[in-house]
């Protein structure tokens, strides 16, 4: 199994998530609000006469534990709905999962999912 | 004579300052009710709206309102209140050219702050509706021509010894003067500007915005509670016991009426009793009393109060459905409930109460009163409504009315003013809007390069 | 005689709108110190509680307390108000059926109004002691027969004319009418309906639930410290330059020597000086004071504050002692120093202050005066203690009292209202429960499957 | 007589409420101004202040303020505002040792609370300035001693009979008697104390510290601006129809031309409309006024404000540049305008205005009133500067001014006072410090201790 | 080594730690908060009259990055605690970790756990 | 490709973060408030007369995802500028990472970064 984890735009969020409820092998996720930089540029802000610049801009992480045969959907379908073309999109990371359960029911591996 | 002046000032002074709290209230109110990237914008917003007002009130406003002039509007002692003025004399010994507020006995400088508070209502009440998508520079400039312009016209007609008043219609703290002729001003400003991005889908859904802050919304809307204990009492300009009593059990009556039947109303209707329209509906009883307050018996109020809670809710939902993006409910507390609460007036006036000689149709007075009532509603709503339609396109085709697609995004606190709110809590955006879905982008298909630049 | 009516008005009126703001001080207060889970949950039933007791004070509370009757309840002009009255004569030239109060020269819907927010503070204490558990529509059901019929009864007794005034019981301005009133109906619900889940553990230990918003329970407390000087020196109903001034300062002075003595004492006791006891520092000094306001001496009211200022402190570790959980100290606060200011009218007391005729035992009165108090104290306590247990008790087996275990878990407001208080901030549980540890689930054993569905 | 002593009671304790409110409005601004981690002890400041305030005041503060003595202290019925005194007997008629004030037609105790609230304003000045570094019992005592001696004794030059105001100083409600002492106490506490750690770093760099909620800020500047509605006005200490009326407008006047002005230089100079200029815009305006309210015209306070709004932004870029950290902008606000607002006196006063016999520089006065008001400024400001500066250090060399900077990171709330203010949210810290470029490291030097333990 | 990353339910999180606690194997933990999806329906609320689902629902996660041969007892130990049994327990997810140092001294490797 | 995760004290993120951007090898970072317990004691906090101890600390969690021949360089600037010696320094995991995709142009593997 494979940890895809995806740092997204927080207004695509809505896309991505209901294209990806479409898809019948999803089974869950997790989110997280995150900050993040890259090669976007941070904005400047001010406060009694001083300028400051914030350069983490918020991000929206999410992380799905998916079936290896399932990863590259998986990943198209965030790429095709979290693209704006803008510098700043994100990126998706996939990492090797060793073991999933469901705590629920105490059940191991692809059935936990 | 002299004691009675004294007396007189201190209630009308200590009444305008509790309407003067009223933009606190609203300021509380209406940032509460709208998301947290909006917060510096509508704080703001309410902050230099008093400011503006004053201005406009000054230099113009008062002058147009309440100078001698004809049926339409003041002409004399236009400009900065410097008319002739010997208040506070009163009656035969009144020498000026304010003669149609000489009735009250308190210097020149009071009446002026008392109208001043009223008209700074007026101009708050547009605030919430176009709030969290109307560029600030623009609210400025419309406030100062509402201000300057519109409220003291219609507010001649009523107050200043216009038409309407020489018509006999009755609205005795503004419940058209104030309440729906801001109430009109926001309708204008929230059809020409449209609905915020993600409120409605190109399918028909309708997204609920929640506001960011219960608690602030809900200490404003007991802030103005409490200033309306000014607003209306206060209306006596005049410290008069008994009048002063009966519009305080009256005032709280349609208050707390509106409170009970639009917490119900919602309860019934959407199955929770949701303080949005709790607190709406205080505001609903509030307004829809207002005209009335000083000619409708307690039990009236009681009616009044409830209809109002009741009207609000539906009307809320009648603007949602029309498309219409009032994030605060201003059009459905102000202008429903202040056409209401002026046609109530021609239903309830009794004979007697405070002095007053007319009754309404539930108390013989026939349709007589109602008919006036009706013609003051609709003049002063036909009048107010082209008049801040133009204001508005005027404004949006000089210097825009709107903030672009991405300052909208992001918030108007970073974009207008470059302040965060709350920088320090993180935030989550709770509506995630389907951007293209929105019906914002519709009409954003001409111009594609806004949508490009908008994420 | 009209100007002074007209003065006696304007200042009854100012004190009660000073009053009536205490309900947005409550708000502010009580919800900043819950979680943020219950924040629109406290914010609705503070909301609606003045709503609610306006209708029961209106509908009978009003007869009940200062119609003419016997020395228990009021039985003349019993409903809405609408007893003969001619007020705002006064003395002899009074006719009318609520005499008790005809020595205010003030009109009869102005006296209605003063009396009306000391009843709805009564209510409002209530609010915060059964906070974060509570049903709204029970809380409702209960404040309106709270307002309907206990308070007017013991307010009869008090200040109706029944027979502790009689007796020559002295509450100024409704230590115990009012505030030690709504302790007993506090402490009465929170026995009945139990602790939170999560604040004590079957193993005794006491779990602090710190409030959500320091800010706001601050910003409450000092609107509340303001809406106390309308509180106690507006109990004179007349403006007496005197009375007032003396009242203003004596007050004040209980207020700071509150807060300093328990910040001090929380200083030393604990290690650390906790907010959250400096505010019910100043709210006890006030309390304590509020009785003898008008009869004790500035240096007197030093000590009286002091004394409240350490009492709400050992207080509030009794109650928690005692496993009975008040989020916001309402019992500590209101009861206790209800309780002890009320008996020290019966200590300080000073012949000759505004008029007062009694000295007490400090001022060589001896203990009759003491007496007298401690036999108001205790009838009002027990009588006010077993009607409202008896109103909790009724409500429970009806409409039930408290929430479902998963609703609190989850917070009032969604559960309740549907809404959130902070939708768009992201917070976290500070008090993560040892859920199995909990006393709450004992009680539970019985019912499995609540238990069951309580994640 | 009788009557007019009611009205004047009535006035004062109205304004002297609307200046005890400032409490709130103080509290409310400066925690919303800083950050979240010192909350509780800025709220904790500003609630214990006026406690501090009235017990500094009445031990001791009042006497030598007000009580009969040379042209630098008053002598006579020093402590407890115990010496003879029968107001509100006025003029020739009076008996006591507070002749200064014996103007007033008031009981004593009502003077009494309307002076202390002024005093409490004073002392609340401070407390944003010094605001998230200073010990909580440094800060007390210093309010405590401040209150006790310093604002008593250039009050008692001002306001007291003292040799100012036999030289002809004018200060109306307090431009230097209140704020600019207050500024000046603050200053000389940001320089001892020295800056936040962030601030300032060594190569030169200032960084911002945004506030944490521009709700709480701007709601307690709402809050300040209807309080100085009783601060200006109700310097009459009577009720007086023209002045109040007259004072009224012209501080709202200046208030509004301050928030314009400060907003539009915000805009034009830093390039947005910050809502931080705005606020301390409003208060820049409203404190200009405050000396002169009573003496110059509405056209006159136009200006005064519009000059202040524009001061304030650059007093606030001047003290930021001179490495002066003053988180609310206390001096910039208070003491800079202050001063200027009471040099306006000599510029812009007017014969006739209310009685006023001085006509300032532009008036045709020529520049004797200017001169006095320059001495006034220049005095005060040396002794006050003088001694503020002895008590802070006499507080640093005992029981320390500064709390350690692992506290100061960590944030006040929890090493003070134990307490988080808003313990649910997740609160990230926007001005993450480089550590060691921060200039308050270079004076750790000496005691590495210190460093070591400071993360 | 491994990390153990739970997602669980915010209620449950002391009962879990303090089961943790006793373990002799525990050395440390970070702590998330999250939103999670999956079976577990969300809630509806409402705003001035409209209705809105947040399907998102508050979850807490934990992780411990623990040696190999403990990732079973840690395991247990969660799901044990966590357990409710109805539907939105959550998942455990096991991932590899190369390599470990404390900053505090450098040390690396199962030391620096 | 490794991703780099660290635990470090909040203070510090400002002199980690501009020691990384020297770094030529840094090319962006994702940061999440978390809350950790380790050896480091918690804080008692009181309410209302009674105590409680917070005994999770706020930490900053920085993810950089770099080319495996990267990692040490960013480890040790990490350590360096994150180091003050006291408990509670934090700690640094490394984790495989199989894939990296850039959203906006869908760019994978070491170009992706
Ligand atoms: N090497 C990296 N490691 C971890 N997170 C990264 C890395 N590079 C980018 N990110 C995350 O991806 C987000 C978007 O990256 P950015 O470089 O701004 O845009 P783009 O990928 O479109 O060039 C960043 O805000 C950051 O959260
Ligand atoms: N495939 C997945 N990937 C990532 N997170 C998941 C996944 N499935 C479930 N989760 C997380 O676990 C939580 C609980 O899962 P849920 O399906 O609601 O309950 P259960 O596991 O009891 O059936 C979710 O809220 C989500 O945070
Ligand atoms: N085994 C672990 N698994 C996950 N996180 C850990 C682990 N050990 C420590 N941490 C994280 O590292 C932080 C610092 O650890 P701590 O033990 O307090 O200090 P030090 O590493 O200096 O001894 C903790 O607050 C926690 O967030």
């Amino acid at each position: 199994m494979k940890q895809i984890k995806a740092i997204i735009r927080p207004e695509k969020l809505s896309d991505v998530r209901s294209a990806l409820e479409e898809l019948d092998c999803y089974k869950g996720i997790t989110m997280t609000e995150v900050l993040g930089q890259g090669n976007q540029k941070g904005i400047v802000r001010s406060w009694r006469g001083e300028k400051y610049e914030i350069d983490l801009i918020p991000k929206v992480c999410i992380e799905l534990v998916v079936r290896d045969e399932d990863v590259n959907r998986i990943k198209d379908t965030i790429i095709k709905n979290a693209q704006t073309g803008e510098v700043g999109d994100g990126k998706i990371f996939v990492i090797n999962i060793d073991e999933v359960i469901r705590i629920r029911t105490g059940e191991e591996g692809l059935s936990a999912l | 004579m002299e004691t009675k002046v004294i007396l007189d000032t201190l209630w009308v002074v200590f009444a305008a300052l509790l309407v003067f709290l009223m933009n606190m209230g609203f300021a509380a109110l209406e940032s509460g009710m709208c998301r947290s990237k909006s917060t510096v914008n509508i704080m703001s917003k309410n902050f230099i709206v008093f400011a503006v007002s004053t201005l406009g009130f000054f230099m113009l406003g008062w002058g147009l309102m309440y100078g001698d002039g004809n049926a339409f509007i003041g002409t004399k002692g236009l400009f900065f209140v410097s008319g002739a003025d010997n208040s506070p004399n009163i009656g035969d010994t009144y020498e000026g050219v304010y003669s149609a507020i000489s009735w009250a006995g308190v210097p020149l400088w009071v009446k002026f702050f008392f109208q001043l508070v009223f008209c700074g209502t007026a101009a708050t009440i547009v605030s919430g509706a176009v709030a969290e998508r109307v560029k600030y520079i623009s609210f400025i400039v419309f406030s100062f021509f509402l201000t300057l312009l519109v409220y003291p016209i219609t507010g001649h007609w009523i107050w200043g010894g216009g038409w309407l008043s020489q018509l006999g219609f009755m609205d005795f703290a503004g419940g058209t003067a104030v309440h729906s002729l801001g109430g009109w001003a926001a309708l204008s400003g929230i059809m020409i500007i449209g609905p915020r991005i993600g409120k409605y889908t190109k399918s028909g859904k309708i997204n609920a915005i929640p506001g960011h802050s219960v608690a602030l919304a809900t200490i404003g809307a007991l802030i103005l509670w409490f200033g309306w204990f000014g607003f209306n009492p206060g209306s006596t300009m005049a410290a008069d016991p008994e009048a002063i009593g009966h519009i305080l059990v009256v005032t709280n009556m349609a208050g707390i009426m509106g409170i009970l039947f639009a917490t119900a109303t919602a309860w019934i209707k959407l199955g929770k009793p949701d303080i949005s329209m709790s607190i709406n509906g205080l505001l609903a009883g509030l307004v829809a009393i207002t005209p009335g307050c000083a000619f409708v018996s307690v039990p009236s109020s009681l009616i009044i109060g409830a209809l109002g809670g009741v009207l609000v809710v539906f009307a809320s939902l009648f603007y949602d459905k029309m498309k219409l993006d009032d994030p605060v409910g201003a059009t459905a507390v102000h202008l429903a409930n202040g056409v209401f609460g002026t046609l109530a007036v021609g239903l309830f006036a009794q004979k007697g109460i405070n002095g007053n000689e007319v009754n309404g149709l539930f108390f013989g007075g026939g349709l007589h009163q109602f008919g006036i009532q009706a013609i003051g509603i609709i003049s002063v709503g036909v009048f107010a409504f082209i008049l801040t339609s133009f204001l508005w396109l005027a404004i949006k085709y000089t210097i825009g009315l709107r903030v672009s697609i991405k300052e909208e995004l992001n918030g108007l606190d970073i974009g207008e003013h470059g302040n965060e709110a709350y920088p320090e809590f993180i935030a989550r955006k709770i509506n995630y809007t389907h951007l293209l879905e929105d019906i914002n982008l519709v009409e954003e298909e001409r111009s594609k390069q806004q949508v490009k630049v908008c994420y």
